[in-house]
This record gives structure tokens, C-alpha cells and sequence, in this order.
């Protein structure tokens, strides 16, 4: 599902690799904790995974297209297939939470009936009802993470990327996020959740890679944090 | 669907990006009420070239010693000739009083003039002005006459300075064209640059150039349609006051605009603005956000 | 310290914003130019009016009859007036000359005139052509005289039509401040809109108003000077174009434009494009961004 | 030091208060954790102290002056004696890290050789040595939350407020952070920090406050969590 083949990236700016001749592979139906350091290049690893950076050296192929040699025109089409959370949220900042979520069901050209029965759904089940009709900027933190939560996931991907979905949780809502990506990665999709949350980690007992400095310094099947 | 999704975007977009889009309407009201102004200054110069040109006559002015023979045969010829439009006769007694009455003002040019001094003629008005030679080569072997004076001679310093003002006002109108193009680029540029961070968010979630950028492109358009019929208003407005009674500033210049004219201007106008923000929206977004 | 940082957030802004800059510049220049065109127009005319008016000259023909004395006397008395700038007498064979020289073009006219049929006259420039009235006056008990004749009649056509393209001129001037105006607010409303997130941080961290819009406001006004320097290049480039040689579209309507005004341009352009950016911008950012 | 007297704030499209006649007072040199699930307005309570939004009724004391009448003139000069890490990070976009830091310097009038000398020790001390000349864009999430720890305290403020600023960072680097926040509340400055990480407030065992749905729950002098 996810393979990345001596993958190298370097910044333009960066002094030295941000990830350093990464190999990993990634099945289909995986779960996966991506754990690190602060700067040790976890979010590098996403990015290069939805083609938002290229890497400098090395093969990404996701969903068994190689995305390093992707013609740009077939991007689009192939990012509909990963739901992502960004570590920034990455909300659209004049649109409402509703308007936010139903997004990524109108790019996928679904009408608005089915936006207008799923995405209310999908939002009370990470917590948000009668929210709906607030911009990000009429959110919490907390808030705006799960309606970039719910974006993710609401156009069922085969792929969910989640770059710490709960950084701004308490631990109650964490774990309700939690158990939402448990029971979507139990219909068959694929998550990686990068995470710094020792408690989570150590009671989901997934498969953990530890990267460290741009390397690769563990990969357990049924891991611990730290 | 997609398609009301992307009218619906427009519209919400129009509303929400409200200082963008009066940035955008301002800008292309005023150039395009520039541009207006000088296609209808050309236009209109054009005109009275055209009315001066119809007015211009052609006078045969006969000898001292001419016989009512050859005046019979003259005035025949030029009857059938097919060149001529018009033809009026003017003898010695109508011709000082044209004379004292046009140079009213000048009693000593007027008393220097002796009732009779000046000669009979045919006023000739041709079909077309600028066959003027021709009627001369075929009037070079009738006898009677005396000189035959084209006014078009005496109008060129007129001609030349309309063809001067005409030449101005299309300076003027590519300028203000191409000011436009540049002011609505520079518009839809900060537009852009103030949509990047949502642009590139759209484009994560998987949205396809087209999806992003047709709202855009549309909401220029439209944009560009509000700032013509403006522009139109405004061109209107200042009609009204620079030709309205006797004190309106253009009315000793020019003559009056025809409403026809004037209503070109909106199409026009229309077409203009929608298609030069449409376009440089397009290729804004094309080559600015790499869309 | 707190000069040198704002003075240094300038060109770091300038440089940083350049989308930004350079929609001010352009919008800037466009209606600088357009602005410094009209003014220059408005200028210009002025100066062929004094030319005009300059050459203007009473005529006071003698009459048929006039003796030696009569003659004499007369021009005594215009060479004491303090009115009279200089004189000259011109006698019926010179009146001829010159009336055949002007009328070359209507030969109808030229044989009408009998040679000696002008009256001889004297030629009167007044220092100030105003005071035709009051010449006249004192020439009424002086005997010899046939008519006065004040050109500034015969010129009144001219004139009006001058005073027409001043009117037009002031109002196209007016009409473009008022969108340099326009167009530089939106502009850097829309500058302010896209720091709007900036602003609001800067606050939040402890900085005074000042500290926000200094920069802003020196940031808005280097750019209305830079626009005006190109605005300035601009109509420079387009006297050269518009005058040179003799195949330039406005040589034959305009006299050209002496470099004196040309040069008063640039501190005129810099001041207005610099005054109202900066205002504009303080404006702006105290009411858009309640600094 | 601190102090807020029957605080409501009801923002004008919510349908119930975000705090709800909130009392309590923060003496100088204390270390207050804040802690409460998502949306309950422990951000809401950081911003009534900034003068960011107006409570709805309730007087709110900081520094013995009171923010609510306080006259618009005068805002800038009080939040300078206040640090504050944003949920948010709130970053200048287009200055550097160095920059964002020399940034709150430069506005309390200190010149640029005292910038230099302390900008480049302070970005040392949260890990960034060597970063200092990136943008925002150009720094890892936990790196950007560590550049707005720097610039909160480099001006040694009388009062630190902290909104999840350990939120984006591993444990390991959150350790370093707390520690530092310690070491800047010994020199006299009143903490107050509000965080989801269960952890952190279990080791530290400082005064917990601990708020629901806007009211005050729990007020604890050397608390844990939950
Ligand atoms: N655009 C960029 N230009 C230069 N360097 C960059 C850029 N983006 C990231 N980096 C650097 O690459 C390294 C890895 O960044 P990345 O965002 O992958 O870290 P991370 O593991 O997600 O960290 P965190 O847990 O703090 O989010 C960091 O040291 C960062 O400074
Ligand atoms: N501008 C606003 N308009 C309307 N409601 C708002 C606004 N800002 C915050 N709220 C609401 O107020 C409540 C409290 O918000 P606040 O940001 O204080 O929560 P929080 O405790 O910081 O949560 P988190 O841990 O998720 O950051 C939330 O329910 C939020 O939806
Ligand atoms: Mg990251
Ligand atoms: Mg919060």
C-alpha cells in the first residue's frame, strides 16, 4: 500500500537530510504509529507520501502508484484516495466547520443531499454537533483539530494520514478519537498517526516505527513509546 | 452539480471577498471609463470629418468675360456630369453678400471689396470629395471658366488637426487598455496572493485545477461586467455634463454624441472588462499559484 | 533606535511585499500619468492662450481721406500713451502685400482687392491687451481715424475653444486624483486586509499603533514616490513620442512643452502620489485595522 | 496578581457561555496548570487576560490594573509586561525565527546589540540553535510551538501565560520545556499554563485549576491530573 525505497529529502535551506535513505513498507489495512522527536522528520514523511514535497532522492509509492514520477494533472485524482490530518489543521479559513467537511465531498463529486445527510454525522462523532455553523476562527484549538479530523475521514479514503490528530485534546477526547480511527482502520483503511502521546501509543499495542534524525531506529510490530 | 457548485461559489465569493471585488469593479470602472471616453472621442471625431467632409463643395468660378453661352454649356456639363452630387449657381450679386456676411466682423476687408468685384461661380458638390482632380481634368477644356477652387485645400489645416486628435484619442485608448490589463493583473495578483494558503489547502484534499480555479475566473468575470456597466454610468453621467446646454464645457468643440454610439459603449465596455479580468485571472492563477 | 527599526521595516517591507509594492506602483503611475497629462494639458494651453494673446494687436485704419498732420499727430499720441507696448505703421502698398500673402490660397478673393483698396493703419500692441476699451476712448477725439478693430474678437472663437479644453482638462485632472485616490485605497486596503493576521499578532505581543503603521504608511508613500518617478519617465517618453518630428500626432494642435513645466512634474506628481498613499494608508489602517 | 471577579463571557454566536462567572485569583510568583477537556475556555481565559476579548460582565484584574476599563492607549504597554505562548503559535510569517524573537525586544525599545546577544541564547535554550534563520514555513510543528516559548519570555516578562505549549513536542523536548518554565517562575515570574498532558501536571504537582463548560471544578494547591 506504502513503500518508500531509500528515500532522501533535504530542505533547500536545511543543513543536513531530513530523512536519510528511509526504507519502509506499509500494508494495506496497517495501522501505524509514527513516533520522533520534535523536528526528527515525521511530518517530512507524510508530506512526501501526499506529493506535497519531493524527495530529493528515491522512490514513494503509494496505493501502488509511484508518486515521485505522478504527471501533475493525475495528482488531484490521486489525493482524493488519502484523507489527511494536518498537523496545522490547514482549515479553510472562510468556510464554516459544515463547509469544511463538505469540501472534500464535493471534490470527490458528491452532491450536496449526501453532504448535507453525511456531514452532520460525521461531525457529531468526533464531538462537534451544533457547531457546525462555526468558522475555525469561532473554534478552539481542540475543536478546529476535530473538524480537520472529520474532513479526513468523512470521504472514506483507502489511506488515512493523521499528523497528531490529538495534540490539542485532553485525554477523554483523545481517546473518542482514538477508538473513530480504530473502527476506520477496521474497515480495511489504511491509518499512519504520528504521535506524540505516550499513553495512546501504549495502550493501542500497534505497530510503532521510531524515526530519529531522519532515520529509521525501530520498527516493532506491537510496540511501546520509548 | 459541479457546475452550480462552482455559480454558487461565485456568488458566496463575490459577498465574502467584498474589499477584493470593489478593489477589482474600481479598477476596471476606471480604466474602462477611460477607454470608453476615447473610443467615443475617436468616434466622434470621426463624425464631424464625416460632416465636414459632406459640406465641402467644389467652386467653379467663371471668367470676367464669360457669354451666357458658355455659362448654358458649363452649367449642362456639370449637370450630367456623374461625379457631381449638387450644383448651385452664384452670381456676382449673391456672392458679395455671402462675402459681407461672412466677414461681418472685417469692415475693412469688406469695404475693400467692391460690390461685383467678385466673380459668378458653380458651387459643385461631389458625390465623393477626393475626386475632386478627375472633375477638373474633365472641366479643363469648357471655356468660360476662371479657376476652380477645392475647398478641400482650404479645410486641410482642419483635417490635420482632427487626424492630431484622433491619433491622441487611440494613444489614449491603448494606453488605458493596456493600464487596465495591468491594473486588474495587479488586482487579480493580490487577490491570489491572498487566496494562496486556501488554494494550496483545496489542493491537498485533492481538488482539481479546474474546480479551483473556475470561481476565480468567474468572479473576475463577473467583476468585470459590474465595472463596465459603471464605467457606462459614468461615461452617461459625464455626457450629460460636458455636452448638457450651452455652458457644458465640450459643447464649442464638439458635437453632440449620438445615443447610438453611446450605447455601443456597454457591449463593448462589457465585453472588454469581462474578457481582460477573465483572462488575466486565468493566467494568474495559472502561473502564480501553479495551479 | 526606534527611527532606525522603522526606516529599516520599510525597505525590508518593500522588498518583502513585492506583489504588494508593485500593485501600488502601477496603480500609482497610471494615475500620476494621467493626472501629470492633464495638468500639463491644462498648462500648455494656458501658455498658447498668452501666445495668442501676445499677438494680439489693435489695428487703427486711417481713413481715405487722412492729412500728413492728421497722421502724424495720431501716431504722436498712441507713441505717448502709456497703454501702447510698440507700434507700427503699415501703408496701403505693405496692407496689400501682406493681405496677398495671407489669402494666397483664395485667389478668388486676391483679384477681388484692388491694390490700394486697404486703408493705411497703425499696428498697436498693448501691454495688456485688456485695455482695448480704454484705448479706444482716449483715440475717439483724434481725427483721421476709420475704424479700430481689436483682434481679441476675432479670436474669441479661439479662445473658447481653449477655454473648453481647460475645462476638460481641469475635469479629467479632478476626475483622475479622484481615482488615484480610489484606487491607491483599495489597494493598500487590500494590503492591509492581507497583514490583517500580522497586525493582529504584533498587537497581541505589545506593539503601540505607531510601531504597526509607521512602516505601513512609509512603506505606502515610497511607493507613491516611486510611481510618481515613473509616472514622470512616462510623460516624458509620451511628450517625445506625442511631439517628435514633425509626423507626432499633437504638433500640429499643440505648441510643444517647455521643459520648465515638464520638470515642475516631478515634485508635483511626488508630492500628490506620496500625500495621498500616505494618508491613505494612515487612514486605512486606523479605521480598516482599528490599530 | 491576577485576578477575575464573576467573569462571564458569552461570545456573540455561541448558544451558551464559554466561561460562566468564573472567580479566582493567581498570586505574583505562583505556577498555575489549567487544565479541562476541549472547549471548556481555558483559551478563552488566557485571552480575557490579553485584553483579546472582553468579558461579557465580571471585572478582570492583572498587574493591580483592571483590563476591562483600561483605555485603548494604553493596552500595548500593559501586554508588554505579559509573555504569552498562543495555542496557535501566532508566528509573524514573513520574519524569521530570530526575527519573531528580537520582534518582542524591539518593542519594549531594546536595541539591536542586545537583540543579538540575546535572541541567539534564548532560541539555544528551547533547542533551535542554528535554526534561527528559518521562517515559520520552514520549522517542523514542535519547532515553531519551541520559537514561540523563546519570544514569550526573552523580554522577562512579570507574568508567562502558556496555551498548550508543550502540545506539538515529544515528551522528551516537553521536559526540557517545563523545566525551563520552572526556572523562569523561581526568578519571581507568575506561570500560568494550560495543557492536556496528564504527565507533565502529575510530576510538576503545582496548583491544578481545573475548569468544565466555563465553570471552575476543582482548585487544587499541588494538584494532579484528573
Ligand atoms: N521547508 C523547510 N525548509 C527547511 N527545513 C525544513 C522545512 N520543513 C521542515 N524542515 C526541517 O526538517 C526537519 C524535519 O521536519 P518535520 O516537520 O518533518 O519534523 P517533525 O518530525 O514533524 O517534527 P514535529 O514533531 O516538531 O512536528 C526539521 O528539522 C525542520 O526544521
Ligand atoms: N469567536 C468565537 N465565537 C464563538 N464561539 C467561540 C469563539 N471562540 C471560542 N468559542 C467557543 O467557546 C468555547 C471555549 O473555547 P476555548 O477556546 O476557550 O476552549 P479551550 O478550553 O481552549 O479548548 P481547547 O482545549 O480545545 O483549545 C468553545 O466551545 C468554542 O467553541
Ligand atoms: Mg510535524
Ligand atoms: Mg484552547
Amino acid at each position: 500500500m506504502i513503500a518508500l525505497e531509500n528515500v532522501t529529502k533535504t530542505y533547500p535551506k536545511a543543513s543536513r537530510p531530513s530523512l536519510d535513505a528511509v526504507t519502509v513498507g506499509i500494508e494495506k489495512g496497517e495501522f501505524v504509529f509514527f513516533i520522533g522527536p520534535s523536528g526528527s522528520g515525521k511530518s517530512t514523511f507524510i508530506k512526501l507520501l501526499l506529493h506535497e514535497v519531493q524527495p530529493t532522492s528515491g522512490r514513494v509509492v503509494v496505493n501502488a502508484k509511484d508518486v515521485t514520477t505522478m504527471r501533475p494533472w493525475r495528482i488531484p485524482h490521486f489525493r482524493r484516495s488519502i484523507g489527511c490530518v494536518f498537523q496545522d489543521f490547514r482549515l479553510l479559513p472562510n468556510r464554516t466547520a459544515y463547509e469544511n467537511v463538505a469540501f472534500a465531498l464535493e471534490v470527490i463529486g458528491k452532491t450536496k443531499a449526501v453532504a448535507r445527510r453525511v456531514v452532520p454525522e460525521v461531525l457529531e462523532l468526533v464531538g462537534l454537533g451544533g457547531k457546525e455553523h462555526r468558522y475555525p476562527h469561532e473554534l478552539s484549538g481542540g475543536e478546529q483539530q476535530r473538524v480537520a479530523v472529520a474532513r479526513a475521514f468523512v470521504n472514506r479514503p483507502l489511506i488515512l494520514l493523521a499528523d497528531e490528530p490529538t495534540g490539542n485534546l485532553d485525554p477523554d477526547t483523545s481517546i473518542e478519537i482514538m477508538r473513530l480511527l480504530d473502527r476506520i482502520n477496521r474497515t480495511g483503511t489504511t491509518v499512519v498517526m504520528v504521535t506524540h502521546d505516550s499513553n495512546i501509543v501504549n495502550q493501542m499495542r500497534r505497530r510503532v516505527i521510531e524515526i530519529e534524525s531522519g532515520r529509521i531506529v525501530r520498527d516493532q510490530a506491537r510496540g511501546v513509546y520509548g | 452539480m459541479r457546475l452550480k457548485y462552482v455559480l454558487n461559489e461565485v456568488l458566496v465569493g463575490l459577498w465574502r471577498n467584498v474589499t477584493m471585488t470593489i478593489a477589482m469593479i474600481i479598477t476596471l470602472t476606471v480604466s474602462l471609463t477611460m477607454l470608453g471616453a476615447s473610443v467615443l472621442l475617436y468616434l466622434q471625431v470621426d463624425e464631424m470629418k464625416d460632416v465636414h467632409y459632406g459640406r465641402i463643395e467644389v467652386s467653379v468660378f467663371l471668367r470676367d468675360d464669360v457669354t451666357d453661352a458658355q455659362r448654358t454649356s458649363l452649367q449642362a456639363a456639370l449637370q450630367r456630369n456623374p461625379l457631381v452630387k449638387s450644383l448651385t449657381y452664384e452670381n456676382r450679386e449673391q456672392a458679395y453678400a455671402r462675402f459681407q456676411r461672412i466677414w461681418s466682423d472685417s469692415p475693412v476687408l469688406v469695404t475693400a471689396v467692391r460690390p461685383g468685384a467678385l466673380p459668378e461661380s458653380f458651387r459643385v458638390k461631389l458625390k465623393d470629395p477626393e475626386t475632386y482632380d478627375k472633375l477638373a481634368a474633365q472641366l479643363k477644356d469648357q471655356s468660360g471658366i476662371g479657376t476652380i477652387v477645392d475647398q478641400r485645400e482650404l479645410l486641410s489645416k482642419v483635417f490635420a488637426i482632427f487626424g492630431s486628435v484622433q491619433k491622441l484619442a487611440l494613444v489614449i485608448a491603448v494606453t488605458m487598455a493596456v493600464a487596465a490589463l495591468l491594473l486588474v493583473a495587479n488586482t487579480i495578483q493580490v487577490a491570489a496572493y491572498s487566496k494562496r494558503r486556501e488554494v494550496a489547502v483545496m489542493k491537498l484534499v485533492g481538488a482539481s485545477n479546474w474546480f479551483v480555479q473556475a470561481p476565480f475566473v468567474l468572479e473576475a468575470m463577473a467583476a468585470g461586467v459590474i465595472g463596465s456597466i459603471v464605467a457606462f454610468a459614468a461615461l452617461y453621467a459625464g455626457r450629460s455634463v460636458l455636452f448638457g446646454g450651452p455652458s457644458g464645457a465640450l459643447t464649442t468643440v464638439l458635437t453632440p454624441i449620438p445615443e447610438g454610439n453611446m450605447w455601443l459603449m456597454l457591449p463593448l465596455l462589457a465585453a472588454v472588462g469581462a474578457g481582460v479580468s477573465g483572462i488575466t485571472a486565468w493566467f494568474t492563477l495559472r502561473f502564480y499559484l501553479r495551479v
